[in-house]
């Protein structure tokens, strides 16, 4: 067994996530390598989902009954958790959405329906990078189409970076709005965030950072990241399905207009007018996602209890371990940086012209679960001339291995179509 | 959460009705739509008197009779002990069981004590003592009250 | 033990709910009747919910591995039930959404950025009724607010009907959309949808049914109710939480702009610009609520076991024996219809003038839950001149031994304010 | 689902390239990006060409020289039922198991079987049949095809 220094102790983690003992295609055991799509979900949360059903199921907030009483403090309570996990200064920061794309389209519809000085115009820019998941691409290019404002991008370096030579002219006095991921997850770039913001500051523009990438992956503190809005999801990091968390700064979210309208947003209705009750729920319109909220609350539990810095650390080996491996296969080439220094441990390739599909299927046969595709990023792979890679991304449960097991697999796989 | 010195406030109500004052205020609870008037008045820094009226639940009701009990004829500043203290009282979820100290400030308040396990039901009990501190801003001018409530 | 007709096999059912053992405040006996707010939620959509995690969890479309395609046939495999259950021509009318209000808020933001000839704007009229649920009432609000069109709405009559009698004046040719409750959560009544479909058709008006306390509750088929879209949720009909439906009609969906943009709703994407999948996908933005999509076919499956007729014939027998109880209650007043006839299994009352907090408080020590307030339908309240009610709310696992406790209960509470 | 013909196929592939045609269609799948150009020569209604150029997996690249080596020489009636065979076959989630007559019509085609149990994949696998009947469609005026097709 490959030892790295860093590792956290996958063969006692592993038993916390039944799906990682199926076997697929009668008898392969299972390779996991597709969590910057999805990451999988252990029994501790999957016991809080089953005892919230089981145990204190009821719609939250107003009810006087035992259940809603108990109900609403897990709920509230799961946002107490994500305030202390991403260090925000109040919990009335933490608005529940159902995935990041809501959080993203939640900020975008704020600032298209909002008063000066926030309001995106006819007159203003939105700027965001040519590296974004399409879920940070879209809302705001319907924003500008709806709006008349201008969207503009950063490129890309040829090796999976930011161009931030044009800053100054990218981010002008005219930027309403910067919005970019942290953590790419197709090229695995880890973003500098500071030189960003600063100059956003320095003009006045608002900052959104997409951290769905990087929730699930290492410490997130949105204090000193001096962003003003950021988004994440909770599947990729342990949670169930069907949650997602915007966190803004106060003070926006006091006076930016809501979006979705409907029951628990309100603080008074009349047939003539309404008035919204105070953010939080100004912006969580209808019964929540009550249970996926609590499921999430419980994989933060998790994840704290192994440490953001552990896990951040064991994947920073990992991908250390998996970019030399990698570099051994030939005609392998991969899209983004190919060193572990400022990236996640999402890794994109091409292999020679093998389509990627063809890639990901005859790995799969094998048991070896990898995405193929675009990966909702496709103006990346417009940028590099590539129809479409193969990525495989790790975990806090993947081993070496695994990794292993990759490299073999696109052996089997390059004889194949050889 | 129902104390008997709760239902009884609730039924035989201490100083109902509105008086003239020197400030009034209307408070509502949005969510359960209990509503409060509620007028003050002074004298100096004394509390003159603290009239009301409103609807509302039991624990609403009470609250506001409970606190014309215990203001009125007080100093400015123990009232605004009292306040603070049913205030802490209020927000404990629960987890204060009150003292002899607490109960010699809260006297019939501290029969509120349960209510603070009731998520729902503390914006009830709160409902006229957040009127009174804004009317009581209104009436002396909101720096002398809010710098000592803050 | 009160036998009536109708009433299904109780015992045996409740013994799929293990939240209805429990026992709440030192030993009293749960009863559960809140379920206008949320129902319970039976072992067979937990069990298929662990399931879901424990061996398909992955996410949705594009994926070619074992997990992708599994998870996948799941989702997909959820449309088809609810397609089937709701008897849609299409299953590609079927959108997921994360809870009713967003299905529609949906539909009001697709026909504020709608072409001609559905676009709401300032030269035309909403129409909704005053017995809507707060979440069929801000969304059109605030579509008024930001488009400038006229919101008008049906009042009430004094035994908790809609008044009709003004149809001709309130539903115009300049009216874009009728937007209306099928079962009120409040009042309990049924509506009247044909009259006002009728009428809405004549005027070229497009019809938003809001099924949400219907689909729990009754047989629904979209095609015999000729509306053009309909609203429900997934926590109210024995499904997790997180998860909504919007049925439309096929010809409006492929007409109508998407609401959220992102990953999954589109077809491709570049920089500049980008195209749209076809329904549902156009209205799917992001990774959706991919295991609460599969629990509510789960659910699906559970009540179409049971049948929806006999869910209705239950509950028609169990509010016909509530209203009569509680006509025996000194001082209560119902809300609403006070027969059975053309009313769901919701019933709302007053109880002299103990608040309803109290009323629900003292009830909740008891162990019987039912919900106070306004409901989310406050303009209901405000017709009426109350400030709040009591609800009492059935379903298919209520018994006839639980609304004669809670006659006795609400006994108790007029003693104990007496 | 790599039969060993459909490997064929994809490393030699039939009447690639793009050469004269009446009509010439370009065809994408969007979720990955596979993409074919593809023109037909028609001969009264029999198929002198088809030829093609474009990029994508071994399956619709495959697929694509099967289609080829099909059609070409074919007469139109004959190769729309060839094209609905293959259709039926490509839809059916792996439950058609093919028979003899369905060999006889489809011949190396048939290795395509394997791949209808992978949804992901069918849309490659019939990139080039939609391409075909959309040029085909085109060159003989839609009504033509359409027709026969529908
Ligand atoms: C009639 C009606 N419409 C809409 C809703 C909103 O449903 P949700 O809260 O799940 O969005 C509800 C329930 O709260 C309802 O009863
Ligand atoms: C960088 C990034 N942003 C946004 C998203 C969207 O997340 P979701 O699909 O949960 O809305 C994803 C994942 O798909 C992502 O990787």
């Amino acid at each position: 067994m490959t030892q790295l220094p860093g590792l956290l102790d996958t063969e006692a983690l592993r038993k916390d996530f039944p799906i990682l003992d199926r076997q697929v295609h009668d008898g392969q055991k299972l390779v996991y390598l597709d969590n910057a799509a999805t990451s999988q979900t252990p029994r501790q949360v999957l016991d809080v989902l089953s005892e919230y059903y089981e145990q204190h199921n009821a719609n939250v907030h107003r009810g006087v009954h035992v259940l809603a009483e108990e109900a609403t403090a897990l709920y509230e309570g799961a946002r107490d958790k994500v305030a202390e996990f991403i260090n925000a200064p109040s919990r009335n920061e933490v608005i529940f959405t159902k995935n990041a794309s809501e959080s993203l389209n939640l900020v975008a519809n704020m600032l298209g329906w909002a008063d000066e000085p926030y309001r995106v115009d006819h007159e203003t820019e939105i700027v965001i990078t040519e590296m974004e998941h399409h879920s940070n691409i879209v809302p705001w290019q319907l924003l500008a189409q709806r709006t008349g404002a201008k969207l503009k991008w950063f490129g890309l370096t040829d090796d999976g970076r930011l161009d931030l030579s044009d800053i100054d002219e990218v981010i002008t006095e005219k930027t309403k709005i910067v919005s970019f991921v942290l953590v790419s997850n197709i090229l695995g770039t880890v973003n500098p965030v500071e030189t960003i913001i600063r100059r956003a500051q320095e003009v006045g523009a608002l900052v959104c950072v997409d951290a769905s990438q990087a929730a699930p992956h290492m410490p997130l503190d949105v204090q000193s990241l001096q962003a003003d809005f950021v988004a994440f999801t909770g599947h990729k990091m342990c949670g169930p399905t069907g949650i997602g968390v915007l966190w803004g700064r106060q003070e926006l979210l006091e006076d930016l207009p809501p979006f979705l309208g409907g029951g628990e947003m309100i603080e008074t209705v009349s047939m003539h007018s309404s008035t919204y009750a105070p953010a939080p729920h100004k912006f969580e319109a209808g019964t929540p996602p009550i249970a996926q909220a609590v499921g999430l609350g419980a994989a933060i539990d998790y994840l704290s209890s192994i440490g953001m810095d552990k896990i951040l650390a064991h994947e920073h080996a990992l991908t250390e371990y998996a970019v030399k491996r990698l570099a051994e296969v030939p005609d392998l080439r991969i899209i983004g940086p190919t060193t572990a220094e400022e990236r996640g441990a999402a890794i994109s390739f091409t292999l020679g012209d093998i389509h990627p599909h063809d890639v990901g299927q005859v790995l799969d046969e094998q048991g070896i679960a990898v995405r193929v595709g675009h990966h909702c990023a496709r103006p990346v792979c417009l940028r590099y001339g590539i129809p479409a890679t193969t990525r495989a991304s790790f975990y806090l449960y993947s081993t070496p291995a695994e990794i292993d097991a990759l490299v073999d697999g696109l052996e089997h796989v390059r004889n194949f179509f050889g | 959460m129902y104390q008997e010195v709760i239902l009884d406030h609730y039924k035989n109500p201490h100083g109902r009705g509105l008086r003239d004052g020197d400030a009034e205020v209307h408070h509502v609870n949005p969510t359960c739509g209990d509503e409060i008037t509620l007028r003050v008045k002074y004298d100096g820094t004394k509390i003159e008197d603290v009239s009301y009226e409103g609807q509302g639940c039991s624990i609403s009701q009470a609250s506001a009779s409970v606190l014309n009990e215990l203001l009125v004829g007080k100093d400015l500043a123990d009232a605004q002990q009292i306040q603070e203290t049913f205030l802490e009282l209020m927000q404990s979820k629960g987890r204060v069981e009150p003292d002899d100290a607490m109960e010699e400030v809260l006297e019939d308040a501290v029969a509120f004590a349960g209510v603070s396990k009731y998520p729902a039901r503390v914006k009830c009990a709160l409902l006229s003592w957040m009127a009174w501190k804004d009317a009581t801003a209104q009436a002396l001018g909101s720096d002398a009250a809010e710098r000592k409530t803050a």
